[in-house]
């Protein structure tokens, strides 16, 4: 049958429709199949310093989490008193609150609408609250095992670093469950400490770090990129300090962690561009370009 | 359709005669009730068919001829019968006869008016089916049919073929009812029930019942007026009379007694049964009651046991404060909160040492107590039962206390917990959609959140064991508590004058028919022999049950599981809430 | 739709069309298959494949071949039913997982499926739908049974995210040993053959078709005041309900005379709400839910413009059926639409709202100067095109081809598989083909086919349902059926 | 007259059907189950015992033999008592009923007998039984409300599962008395 089709058919073309019966047998396969196939329509070019610049972000958190190790550290050992971090605490959050309005001239106050009164609420909550408690947190993990708390606190700090909001829109981001696991960590690690001051001081110290902090390197990283890498530096070489005042070795590998984030998988992430290969046809599901959100609004 | 003949085995062996009987033309069957025996005069057979029928108003019928071929030479007797068929007109005329030499037997079913030949009677094929008349009249089918009218028993064909027969022997009792000695003008043969005479003491009860019903009715409305005053409407009654079980055991008791003695007499034969349950199980509970009481009373056992009672409700308690000091301790080396943990402690040893100071406080009233409480025995063993766990249920009142505080606890705690960990995952309840949203918190509402959520993570342990404890002593109590209900729910509902008619005259409860095929030969009717297929005791039970008084926790086990894990309270008896749901 | 008479009888026959089959019925009258329709949707749920599946099955039982379906049981539906024309039905008591797809643990299907291969004398399964995981169960014993395959794709599939890659790994295992593969249009088949990585040479394009009969036009039924635009699909993301609630208000706006009739249900309904409650067009746009198929035509022939927002579609049948009733066909430029109708009869735009609203308007300005043809004369032209007889025909062909050729010996298919599916997931389906294998060797032991009853046959040559033969005990008892103790 | 014959079950395990036709319009059929062999009671009976030695080596608690053994007899008796079903009888009258009996291997009968008043129809239909497809004989009772209707489907045979071979002979016979059944209640 599909000898006779194809010669008494010699003349008459292949086209691609359904609706009129061509002289072909079903599984008639075209010259013209697969013509449609692209490869990779959307895929990106990647700037390789721009890649490092956006790795900052995670230097950053690393860092973050790497320095209230050590400030911790510090405090259990008992060299370095808690009112002198309360201090200094308190002092670099009015820094860093003043530096928060002067970046960009008090847009985004103005935009979220929030007034300093507002401020001060939350931080008289924070402070009455952690002062409180701070006897309970005393007495909370006394009873359970010393490496259990540790390995909880690292647990929760690994995930406090997994979630957090890299600016990258992934389904498991989550800012927020990222910060309770991080206070978990600090309320955690506070409560091991010898006396409910340095707990109160711990997790003051906690909420700047994990929580006001993030804030202030977003608007520097928005409005101001080159002081944004010369904080991160800092950032990190304080951090490497740090560190290395209590183990050299882990301040080694630190750097080398830093160094091969910073560097090392930008330049992998560029090369695996290369082997990139995503088909694409008629067959694809066409995906809505615009949004169609301001009807409702 | 092939004819089905209904004859009464004890008329097996009856002389020759007249079959009187009915006739069911909608399934063809011919119903034979008796046998007239030679000599009558047919007009008094009419007249006494007549009356029968005015009497059962079931249509009665003379169905054709029986002859015992053991007596008579046959010759003379077949014109005869030949000749009656006249007298009596019949469509069709059943001739039955029984061989002297065969025991086989032969039947003829013989149409006279059939319009194609007049004179030659046709036949068709008829089927013998012998039924034990006594049995079929006593029997009562089940599921009961509903008897359309007893206005004319004619219309009973739109109910089964079987029930038809059934209804019908039942209701042409007055023919088997009929004095023996007195000789009537016509000689019937057939099952004959023993008159009046063969039964006097249950004439007798039948007479005396109504006057004594009056009696004991008026009483119980007594009672109940008594039990219905507005004294013990007043605030705190009502609540205890719903928690004791002993009242409710009393109320339901009381209901039985009042729909036993009622005077109006029971319709169905159900409700009769009914009836006779309750009267039985409410004999052998009080029988039991004051077996009970005479062992109790003999040899001052009260004086033993409310000397044994105190030390008991001492021990116990030292058990709990031993328990108590242990949870203070680390028990099984859980990791517990000390803090916590000795505030809890201090608490319940508080709760301990008050218990038994009650205890010894009431200590020297237990006996004359007791002894009252064994009086009650009286009343029924149920009662003294209920009274039992109502006694272990004060008794226990701590371990309760300790329950209800650590349930509480513990349930605040699970759902501060759940909450919270909405909270920290980022997530919020949300009641209109009933389902869980995403919602952005504020930094202060976070902080706080995650704090109080540590905290609880790690007094949760502390809580849950103590919990844990009081509630297995609780479930402990439970136990026993559920296990006299049990008790006092089967001596409640057994329907045991069913169980005992089912046991002693099966046939009186019928789930249906059975045949069974008798030995035949060919050419001769089919005899098939009817007896009766007995209710099977599951469904005797369940038919005839008694509606308890549900005064025992309808928990699935699911939803027990669920409730201890949420710390829910878990109650013995029904909760008035559950009532609703 | 599926108890609605047997099967599309509205043309005499669709042969005559067809240069490749002159007079079909009468020369390719070859012997009779005995054919296994394996899939998890059918009727009661509603639905392309569904409709797909029950007009094939009745269009081949008409051409003499018999017939059974298999899926899983809906609700209490479980059992064996018999459908118009004696189509027999096995409801299998499997547990379902994911939206009416049953779990497949690819072995707990076997015995009941080789039980019934056996009873039935089946010679061809003949599975429905990559989404089912009953029919990739269906053709991975068939092959170790040794019976004849043949496939239906009836859907599209990108290539882009994890789960598609997944899939299409699966599909490759399960097709790489198929006879044959059928899909509804030449994208589709484009998109399966790289799916499943197979030689385009065993993959046959055989449209859809609808019942001509069923969707007539019926002019008196729309009001010529006002113009009308029809849509009539589940409202759900992948048909572009999204694009729908943007469209509403926009020409809305624009023409006050333009009425929406929207028939189906589904997630996004919401979405059509709100826009409805935002801009007051309550007298204008109809929602008229969840549709009986029967149902259809009524709301099509009120219309005049039929809208398809789809984003992806292998075949769509919407559009044929409102063609079919007559309305001019406006839709997105995605699948296999294009090759679905002709130019003139529909209007293909970009899945963009400004590009649909521009083809509305075009159809709106045509309808209003009467520059469309008749209703009537585009069901004549539209009713030649698909009917279920013509893809009886060529499944036919198909089935011919595929009873011709022999089925890979255990020891091949496992060098397909391991040859064809890469290292790793080759050597794991090897492995559990091996393992089915065994599991039927142990049935055969267990139950050897000589004690399976031969079922009684309700269609094909020896059909006791075609010609009723006295004494079958072919009774159909829809209500009650024995069922397994679960 | 009276003839045997034997079938089948869904098993492959062999079963006698016995046919007695007292009279054109009362047949009997009873379908006769293997007895039960010794070779399986024996089986259990040791993996039983070989159980309870094993755990008596454990344990050195004379119970558990005790308990073992009261174990098999009480299941042994219940087992006979009201699982295993040696013999089941469809006995059909015309214009009476249908008496279906089964009885179990210690002689306890259990009878149900429908009246042909309420009987719709014999049927033989198909099933999903454990992991096979079955034919079954059964009877469609009337619904009380509309007699078109169907209210119950009464299996017959349900402990011996015959063959197809089988249930068809039953069948025909049946629906002979049926048919003469339906002829004549229908003329007078």
């Amino acid at each position: 049958m599909c000898a006779q089709s194809i010669t008494s058919t010699k003349e008459a073309k292949w086209q691609k429709v359904l609706y009129e019966r061509q002289p072909f047998p079903d599984n008639y396969v075209d010259r013209r199949f697969l013509e449609e196939l692209r490869k990779n329509i959307y895929a990106r070019k990647y700037q390789y310093w721009a890649v490092v610049f956006e790795s900052s972000v995670v230097i950053q958190q690393l860092c973050s989490v790497c320095v209230f190790v050590v400030i911790w550290w510090y405090m259990d050992e008992g060299l370095l008193a808690p009112h002198w971090l309360f201090g200094t605490g308190l002092a670099s959050s009015l820094m860093g609150y003043v530096l928060f309005d002067l970046i960009d001239g008090g847009e985004g106050r103005k935009k979220s609408g929030r007034t300093r009164w507002a401020d001060l609420k939350s931080a008289l909550v924070f402070v009455a609250f952690t002062y409180g408690f701070s006897p309970v947190l005393k007495t909370l993990t006394e009873s359970v095992s010393t490496d259990t708390i540790y390995a909880m606190s690292v647990f929760m700090l690994l995930g406090h670093l997994i979630f957090f909001d890299y600016g990258a829109n992934a389904a498991i981001v989550s800012s927020t469950l990222s910060l309770n696991m991080a206070i978990f960590a600090s309320v955690c690690l506070a409560s091991r400490l010898p006396r409910s001051v340095h707990a109160f001081v711990m997790v003051t110290f906690a909420i700047q770090i994990f929580a006001l902090w993030p804030m202030l390197q977003k608007k520097l990283k928005a409005c101001t990129p080159r002081s944004y890498v010369g904080v991160t530096m800092l950032f990190a070489f304080s951090a490497l300090g740090g560190l290395l005042s209590i183990s050299a070795v882990g301040a080694i590998l630190f750097a080398l962690l830093l160094v091969s984030i910073s560097c090392l998988c930008p330049f992998y992430l560029i090369r695996l561009q290369l082997f990139k290969e995503n088909i694409h046809g008629p067959w694809d599901e066409a995906e809505i370009k615009e949004d169609l959100s301001r009807f409702l609004s | 359709m092939v004819l089905k003949a209904f004859f009464p085995t004890c008329c097996a062996s009856a002389d020759s005669g007249l079959l009187v009987g009915r006739w069911v033309p909608e399934q063809s069957s011919a119903v034979v009730l008796a046998v007239v025996h030679f000599p009558f005069i047919p007009i008094q057979v009419k007249e006494l068919l007549a009356q029968v029928q005015q009497a059962s108003r079931v249509g009665m019928a003379v169905l054709g001829t029986w002859c015992h071929r053991q007596q008579e030479p046959e010759e003379s007797l077949g014109h005869f019968l030949e000749g009656l068929g006249t007298i009596f007109s019949h469509e069709p005329w059943l001739q039955l006869c029984r061989e002297r030499g065969s025991k086989f037997w032969s039947c003829k079913a013989i149409h006279r008016q059939v319009s194609a030949a007049p004179d030659v009677p046709s036949e068709d094929q008829v089927m013998l089916i012998f039924y034990d008349q006594r049995k079929v009249l006593l029997s009562q089918l089940h599921p009961p049919t509903v008897v359309s009218d007893h206005q004319d028993g004619d219309t009973m064909a739109s109910t089964g073929g079987l029930a038809v027969v059934f209804d019908t022997v039942a209701r042409s009792e007055v023919l088997f009812c009929s004095d023996q000695y007195d000789e009537g003008p016509v000689r019937l043969s057939h099952w004959q029930s023993e008159g009046v005479e063969a039964s006097v003491l249950v004439e007798l009860a039948k007479r005396a019942s109504g006057p004594v019903c009056l009696l004991l009715a008026c009483l119980l409305s007594l009672i109940s007026a008594a039990s219905g005053c507005r004294l013990w409407k007043l605030w705190p009654l009502p609540f205890i009379r719903s928690k004791l079980s002993t009242c409710e055991q009393l109320r339901h008791r009381l209901d039985h007694l009042t729909l036993v003695f009622s005077t109006q007499k029971a319709q169905s034969p159900a409700q009769l049964m009914r009836k006779a349950n309750m009267l039985v199980s409410v004999l052998l509970d009080v029988a039991l009651g004051l077996m009970l009481l005479s062992w109790l009373h003999s040899s001052n056992r009260i004086g033993q046991l409310a000397d044994a009672l105190v030390p008991v409700a001492d021990h116990v308690a030292e058990e709990l404060q031993h328990l108590l000091q242990w949870l203070m301790g680390a028990p099984a080396g859980l990791k517990m909160n000390r803090a916590l943990d000795q505030v809890l402690g201090r608490f319940f040893l508080y709760h301990i040492h008050l218990w038994i100071s009650y205890i010894h406080l009431m200590s020297p009233f237990i006996e004359r107590i007791l002894w009252h409480v064994g009086l009650s025995a009286c009343l029924g063993l149920t009662v003294a039962l209920s009274i039992l766990s109502d006694i272990i249920a004060l008794l226990t009142f701590h371990i309760y206390c300790f329950y209800v505080y650590g349930a509480r606890l513990y349930c605040l705690k699970i759902y501060g917990l759940s909450s919270l960990w909405r909270l920290f995952r980022g997530k919020k309840w949300n009641v209109l959609r009933q389902r869980v949203d995403s919602c952005s918190y504020n930094l202060d509402q976070l902080f706080i959140g995650t704090l109080l959520f540590t905290i609880l993570v790690f007094l949760l342990p502390t809580t849950a064991l103590y919990y844990l404890v009081f509630t297995l002593l609780r479930l402990l109590v439970v136990t026993v508590q559920g296990l006299i209900h049990l008790l006092v729910d089967l001596v409640n509902t057994l329907p045991l004058y069913s169980l005992g008619l089912r046991l002693c005259r099966p046939y009186r409860l019928a789930a249906g028919v059975k045949f069974r095929v008798l030995e035949h030969e060919v050419g001769r009717p089919l005899r098939l022999l009817m007896q009766i297929n007995p209710l099977p005791y599951s469904r005797v039970v369940h038919t005839y049950r008694l509606p308890s008084c549900g005064c025992h926790p309808k928990h699935s086990w699911g939803s027990l599981c669920r409730k201890l894990f949420f710390g829910e309270l878990i109650y013995p008896w029904r909760q008035g809430g559950d009532k609703q749901d | 739709m599926a108890c609605s008479g047997g099967g599309g009888h509205g043309q005499p026959s669709s042969a005559i069309l067809s240069p490749v089959t002159p007079g079909s019925l009468s020369t390719s009258r070859t012997r009779a298959h005995s054919i296994c329709m394996v899939s998890d949707f059918f009727y009661p749920n509603m639905g392309g494949v569904e409709s797909h599946i029950y007009q094939l099955s009745q269009c081949l039982i008409e051409r003499g071949h018999k017939v059974i379906i298999v899926t899983h049981a809906y609700g209490n539906r479980k059992g064996i039913r018999y459908l118009t024309n004696g189509l027999k039905v096995y409801y299998l008591p499997l547990k379902v997982m994911y939206n009416q797809s049953t779990a497949t643990t690819l072995f707990h299907s076997l015995p009941l499926l080789r039980y019934i291969f056996v009873r039935e004398r089946v010679t061809i399964i003949h599975s429905h739908s990559s989404f089912s995981a009953m029919a990739h169960d269906a053709l991975f014993h068939a092959k170790t049974m040794g019976l004849q395959t043949v496939f239906t794709d009836h859907s599209l599939f990108g290539f882009a995210d994890v789960s598609s890659v997944l899939t299409n790994k699966l599909l490759t295992v399960s097709l790489c040993d198929t006879n044959h593969i059928i899909c509804v249009s030449y994208t589709s088949k484009e998109n399966t053959v790289l799916r499943a990585a197979l030689n385009p040479e065993i993959v046959s394009v055989i449209p859809n078709a609808v019942d001509p009969t069923d969707f007539t036009p019926d002019p008196f039924r729309r009001h010529d005041s006002v113009i009308t635009i029809v849509v009539v699909s589940r409202l759900v993301y992948r048909k572009g309900t999204d694009l729908l609630s943007g469209i509403i208000p926009e020409l809305c706006q624009k023409y006050p005379d333009l009425n929406f009739i929207i028939g189906g249900e589904g997630p996004k309904r919401i979405i059509l709400e709100e826009v409805r409650e935002r801009y007051q067009l309550h007298d204008r746009v109809r929602l008229l839910g969840a549709l009986e198929h029967k149902d259809v035509r009524n709301v099509l022939v009120q219309g005049h413009i039929f809208l398809n927002t789809s984003l992806t579609e292998a075949f769509c049948m919407a559009i044929v059926e409102a063609a079919s009733c007559g309305l001019q066909v406006v839709s997105t430029r995605v699948g296999g639409i294009p090759e679905v109708l002709p130019e003139d009869l529909i209007i293909l735009c970009e899945p963009s709202v400004k590009s649909l609203c521009k083809g509305l308007e075009k159809a709106i300005l045509q309808q209003k100067s009467g520059a469309l043809p008749a209703p009537e004369n585009i069901h004549n032209i539209v009713k030649t095109f698909y009917t279920w007889r013509n893809v009886a025909e060529r499944t036919e062909k198909v089935y011919e081809r595929v009873s011709g050729e022999a089925v890979l010996p255990m020891d091949k298919r496992l060098d397909r598989l391991i040859s064809h599916c890469g290292p790793v997931t080759g050597y794991i389906f090897a492995f559990l083909a091996v393992l089915d294998y065994l599991l039927l060797v142990f049935l055969r032991w267990m139950t050897p086919d000589s004690i399976i009853d031969v079922a009684m046959d309700a269609t094909g040559p020896s059909g006791a349902w075609t010609h009723q033969n006295p004494d079958t005990t072919q009774r159909v008892e829809n209500d009650e059926v024995l069922d397994t103790p679960r | 007259m009276e003839d045997e014959r034997t079938f089948s079950d869904i098993c492959g395990g062999r079963l006698a059907l016995q046919r007695r036709y007292y009279s054109p319009f009362c047949r009997e059929f009873c379908l006769n189950c293997p007895r039960l062999s010794l070779r399986s009671l024996t089986a259990v009976t040791c993996t039983v015992w070989l159980a309870a030695y094993g755990l008596f080596t454990l344990w050195e608690n004379s119970m558990i033999l005790s308990a073992a053994i009261s174990i098999t007899l009480l299941g042994l008796l219940g087992y006979l008592h009201f699982v295993k079903i040696d013999q089941e009888t469809l006995l059909i009258i015309d214009s009476l009923g249908i008496q279906m009996t089964s009885s179990y291997a210690s002689g306890k009968e259990s009878t149900t007998f429908i009246e042909m008043g309420k009987v719709k129809d014999v049927v033989i239909n198909e099933a999903i039984y454990m992991q096979k497809v079955i034919y079954y004989l059964c009877i469609l009772l009337k619904d009380p409300v509309e007699p078109h209707m169907i209210s119950q489907v009464v299996p017959v045979f349900q402990s011996a599962k015959p063959r197809l071979d089988c249930l068809i002979e039953v069948y025909r016979s049946c629906q002979e008395i049926l048919a003469h059944q339906k002829a004549t209640s229908t003329s007078p």
